[in-house]
């Protein structure tokens, strides 16, 4: 279970490495959708159907969004010249990286790891199918015990509906 | 935007049908079954999506379509935000009150007011992710004009 | 512990291409990784070894542990706020192509400073 | 006082927003109308509360009571500080809006303007109130996203530019907010802020908490546009049509910014020196470097710009030495004192940047540039816009009677009681660049030769009221430093911060 997830995720890494390094737009949105879909079978393997159900037709229409970007417009990434400064910035960064990871793991150690979680605050949503009435747990703390959060989510939505159309109009001013 | 060969445009309005139905499922198990108003309702509007890439944008007519697709997200809205507060009209002074009885777990008639949220957030997803498409489909007519 | 680290290196690749691509959709792309280590890390938070998935069958009690289904919440509500911020970044940026004809951030500068 | 009214702050701009497409379609004067309307009646619901001083006022949304101590449902908290905030947030609101009905006129998709505005109100409202961590997000994101909308709402280049990069950066901030609540439930295994703050005070100063709480300074140190995190502010601020600059600058950045990072920071976790330190330079370096950058800028809209980047960094400064001292323990009147000023500073700052961004609107809408250059004589055809400009100009560089003089002194004050003589000489250095700034913002605004054949003239009545109405507001605020004004309005907040563990007992009523 562990090495079956390090593997995906081991992927995951190399397609995300290789989609902010590629040269063409779409195969770089291909690399994407690849980390996406990877996602989906964590999630899977994480027993989170609800979200893995959401991540991929939520994942497949930002391709078509992102496809439909791409073709309409240019499919090269700009030409960069590979040169010292490059080598530089990049080689610092992966210093700087390797530094943050250090640390992270300092800090990460005496928290729980992977599968020893527990609950506190969501043992009453764990328990609370005999109050909601809804067996799909996830459902009952979406709509019942945090429905004031998914009313907000479902606003961040609406708002980002209005603000395309917005920012769509052709002319600004009168 | 122009569609694609007669194979294509055929089998995809059967398809349509075919997603629209199984986004409705989603919609209304959403309390039993994985998913739910979100992931049925971006099944949904990834009907439409589907018929407007196979047919272009010339089947369905686009005439300031969305609109019509934004005004079906406020109404939606606007149920899911009444229903929200009903308590609060009601007199419970409760926002978010599940008032409706919680059923025998495992039906469909169950979880009291869980699924009409699911229902009306399924049409806001559909609706909203419809008219963030269409404003693309638009907006690219318009500057090709 | 290993998995969380990958995690982590999922982020950071995600905030390196931020910082160097010169390529709108290219940080579009890279802020879409980030969003994915952060949905993944959730996940594998909530996870407990042996745990079923929180959808009971048909009855109330859980016959054996289930996983935590708060972070699944959380997650969903950030997939779609993710969604919502990635159609206003792709919005922006084929206005931004259709003005200017390019994708190149150094070419689009009519701001200084 | 009944708890159920303060959910009314979020509810009652959403249920606008989501009428105003519906309404418009059929009614052209539906939007703005309508948000006036709400906006005066929440501010009026906010006055009404603070009479009424209930103390901490905790809803829990769903009705779900704690089980066994522990709280389940998403906490909606009204103590004195987010009181403070919800007044500022909605009277600017209100004559934002009320201004925006002259003023937006010119420009095309009206209602979506108002469906905008209505909806970062209501995030905004909903930031302030929220006591849970990921509620908090949640509506960070709902204003944030209407914000970028708002700043491309002319779809010009620069406006869409502006708005890329906001939106690259506030999205990267979004993240690193994201991450560090991921965090925290990690290690606490809850999301309401208060049991997180008990959980925290029996972990004293572990690495894990230092490293968290500079990932949150980051984070949201960008939504509040503090001096390393400030590339956005000046394009972002300078595009936005003029009401929404006043909201943005003058609101957005401290409902989102600042408020949850000394919420959190005071709040939350355990008070901690080196963090104070780091917060307290980061406010330092952005008052003076906020204000150097303003010397050289010719468009009327970036000055101000940079300037709420210098005037952030006041607020900053201000209570980052109230926190410093604070850790420090003991009593202490001086991190009382800091504190006050700080806020005190804050809702200064929202009056007077709002005002002058609506008198760089109104200098827009009536001459038809922004470049101080190109103006010039303006004083003949625009003497409300004067003299509401010139009283704004007085408070922002501290000048006596206006409010600006007396929160300046405060801080002033305060930093030489604390020991802190470096930040009270740059803290004068600061404001004497302000003054000589907007000297010359008066003198070619108004005073210089006039271009010949100027199409200047007034603007209309209502733009002109909501510009009265701010100029009186920069005087009458100087009224808050008299005691019992100020027990009304200013100590309750100041009180939050000083006793900052209180709060997790006054929510969870213990």
């Amino acid at each position: 279970m562990e090495l079956m997830l390090a593997v995906i995720l081991g992927f995951m890494i190399i397609a995300a490495i290789y989609a902010i390094h590629a040269k063409d737009l779409l195969s770089a949105i291909i690399a994407q959708g690849f980390v996406g879909y990877g996602l989906v079978i964590c999630f899977l393997l994480l027993r989170a159907p609800d979200i893995a159900l959401v991540q991929i037709v939520v994942e497949t229409i930002t391709l078509i969004f992102m496809v439909a970007v791409v073709l309409d417009s240019t499919r090269k990434e700009l030409d960069v010249q590979v040169d010292r400064k490059q080598y530089r910035i990049a080689g610092l960064s992966v210093l700087f990286m390797l530094v943050l990871l250090f640390y992270f793991n300092r800090i990460i150690a005496p928290l729980d790891g992977f599968g020893e979680h527990s609950m506190r605050m969501a043992e009453a949503y764990a328990e609370g199918a005999g109050q909601t009435g809804a067996i799909n747990l996830v459902a009952g703390v979406l709509w019942d015990f945090r429905g004031y959060d998914t009313l907000g989510e479902a606003v961040v939505l609406f708002a980002a509906a209005i603000g395309v159309v917005t920012i769509f109009r052709l002319t600004g001013k009168n | 935007m122009w569609g694609m060969s007669v194979i294509v445009k055929k089998i995809t309005q059967l398809m349509c049908a075919l997603i629209f139905v199984y986004g409705i499922y989603i919609i209304t198990h959403g309390h039993l079954t994985p998913g739910g108003g979100f992931a049925g309702g971006a099944l949904v509007a990834g009907a439409f999506i589907l018929l407007i890439l196979a047919n272009g944008s010339e089947y369905v007519r686009l005439k300031k379509q969305e609109e019509g697709s934004s005004m079906m997200e406020s109404a939606a809205l606007i149920a899911a935000l009444v229903l929200a507060s009903s308590g609060l009209i009601a007199g419970s002074m409760v926002f978010f009150n599940n008032f409706l009885p919680a059923g025998i777990p495992g039906q469909l008639a169950s979880g009291g007011v869980i699924p009409f949220f699911n229902i009306f957030i399924g049409i806001k997803v559909a609706a909203a992710l419809l008219t963030i498409f269409l404003a693309l489909v638009i907006y690219r007519e318009d500057i090709s004009k | 512990m290993t998995l969380f680290i990958m995690c982590f290196l999922l982020f950071l690749t995600g905030i390196y291409g931020v910082l160097t691509r010169r390529n709108l959709i290219k940080v579009v792309i890279s802020l879409t990784i980030m969003e994915f280590s952060l949905f993944l890390m959730l996940a594998m938070i909530g996870y407990i070894s042996g745990g079923e998935a929180p959808i009971l069958a048909g009855t109330i009690i859980p016959a054996a542990p289930v996983v935590d289904p708060l972070p699944q919440a959380m997650v969903l509500t950030a997939i779609v706020i993710a969604l919502a911020t990635n159609a206003m970044l792709l919005t922006i940026a084929i206005r931004l192509y259709k003005k200017y004809g390019t994708f190149d951030i150094r070419e689009i500068n009519e701001l200084k400073g | 006082m009944e708890s159920w009214l303060i959910i009314l702050f979020v509810i009652i701009p959403l249920f606008t927003a989501f009428l105003i497409p519906l309404g418009g379609k059929l009614l052209p004067w539906f939007g703005r109308t309508a948000v006036s309307g709400i906006m005066l009646f929440l501010v009026a619901l906010a006055v009404h509360i603070i009479l009424r001083m209930p103390g901490t006022v905790v809803y829990m949304a769903g009705g779900w009571e704690p089980v066994e101590g522990i709280p389940v449902a998403i906490y909606l908290v009204l103590d004195g500080l987010s009181l403070f905030l919800l007044l500022i947030i909605n009277l600017l609101g209100f004559l934002s809006a009320f201004y925006a009905i002259s003023y937006m006129r010119r420009y095309t998709g009206e209602k979506y303007f108002y469906t905008l505005m209505c909806l970062m109100i209501a995030g905004m409202n909903g930031v302030v109130l929220a006591g849970d961590l990921f509620n908090l997000y949640v509506f960070l994101e709902i204003s944030v996203i209407s914000s970028y909308a708002l700043v491309a709402f002319g779809v010009e280049k620069t406006e869409l530019e502006a708005s890329y990069k906001y939106q690259v950066l506030g999205g990267l901030a979004s993240l690193l907010v994201l991450f560090g609540i991921i965090m925290i439930y990690w290690q606490t295994k809850t999301l309401n802020i208060a049991d997180i703050s008990m959980i925290m005070q029996g972990s004293g100063q572990d690495p894990f908490n230092i490293f968290i709480q500079l990932i949150l300074i980051a984070g949201f140190g960008i939504k509040a546009a503090l001096i390393p995190f400030h590339a956005w502010l000046p394009d972002a601020h300078s595009s936005a049509p003029s009401p929404i600059s006043a909201m943005l600058s003058g609101v957005l950045i401290k409902a989102v910014g600042v408020y949850v990072i000394i919420r959190l920071l005071f709040n939350m976790f355990p008070p901690d020196n080196s963090v104070a330190v780091v917060f307290t330079t980061i406010g330092a370096l952005s008052m003076i470097i906020g204000v150097i950058l303003a010397i050289g800028q010719w468009d009327l809209k970036r000055l101000l710009a940079y300037h709420s980047i210098s005037q952030m960094g006041y607020v900053v400064t201000g209570i980052g030495m109230g926190m410093i001292l604070l850790a420090r323990g003991g009593e202490n009147p001086a991190a009382a004192l800091a504190i006050g000023g700080g806020l005190f500073h804050m809702i200064n700052h929202a009056v007077f940047k709002g005002l002058l961004f609506l008198n760089a609107g109104a200098i827009e809408y009536a001459a038809g540039t922004r470049d101080m250059t190109k103006m010039g004589g303006l004083a003949r055809y625009m003497p409300v816009t004067l003299s509401s400009s010139f009283s704004a100009s007085m408070a922002i560089s501290g000048i006596p009677p206006f409010n600006g003089f007396f929160s300046k002194l405060i801080i002033i004050i305060a930093a030489v009681q604390g020991g802190f003589y470096l930040l009270a000489v740059l803290a004068v250095i600061a404001g004497i660049i302000t003054l000589a700034s907007f000297m010359k913002f008066q003198r070619y605004a108004f005073y210089n030769k006039p271009e010949p054949d100027s199409p200047a003239r007034e603007v209309p009545v209502v733009m002109r009221a909501s510009m009265i109405s701010l100029a009186v507001l920069c005087l009458l605020l100087s009224l808050l430093v008299f005691p019992g004004i100020r027990q009304v309005l200013l100590d309750p907040a100041v009180n939050v911060l000083v006793e900052s563990t209180e709060y997790a007992r006054l929510v969870l009523n213990l």
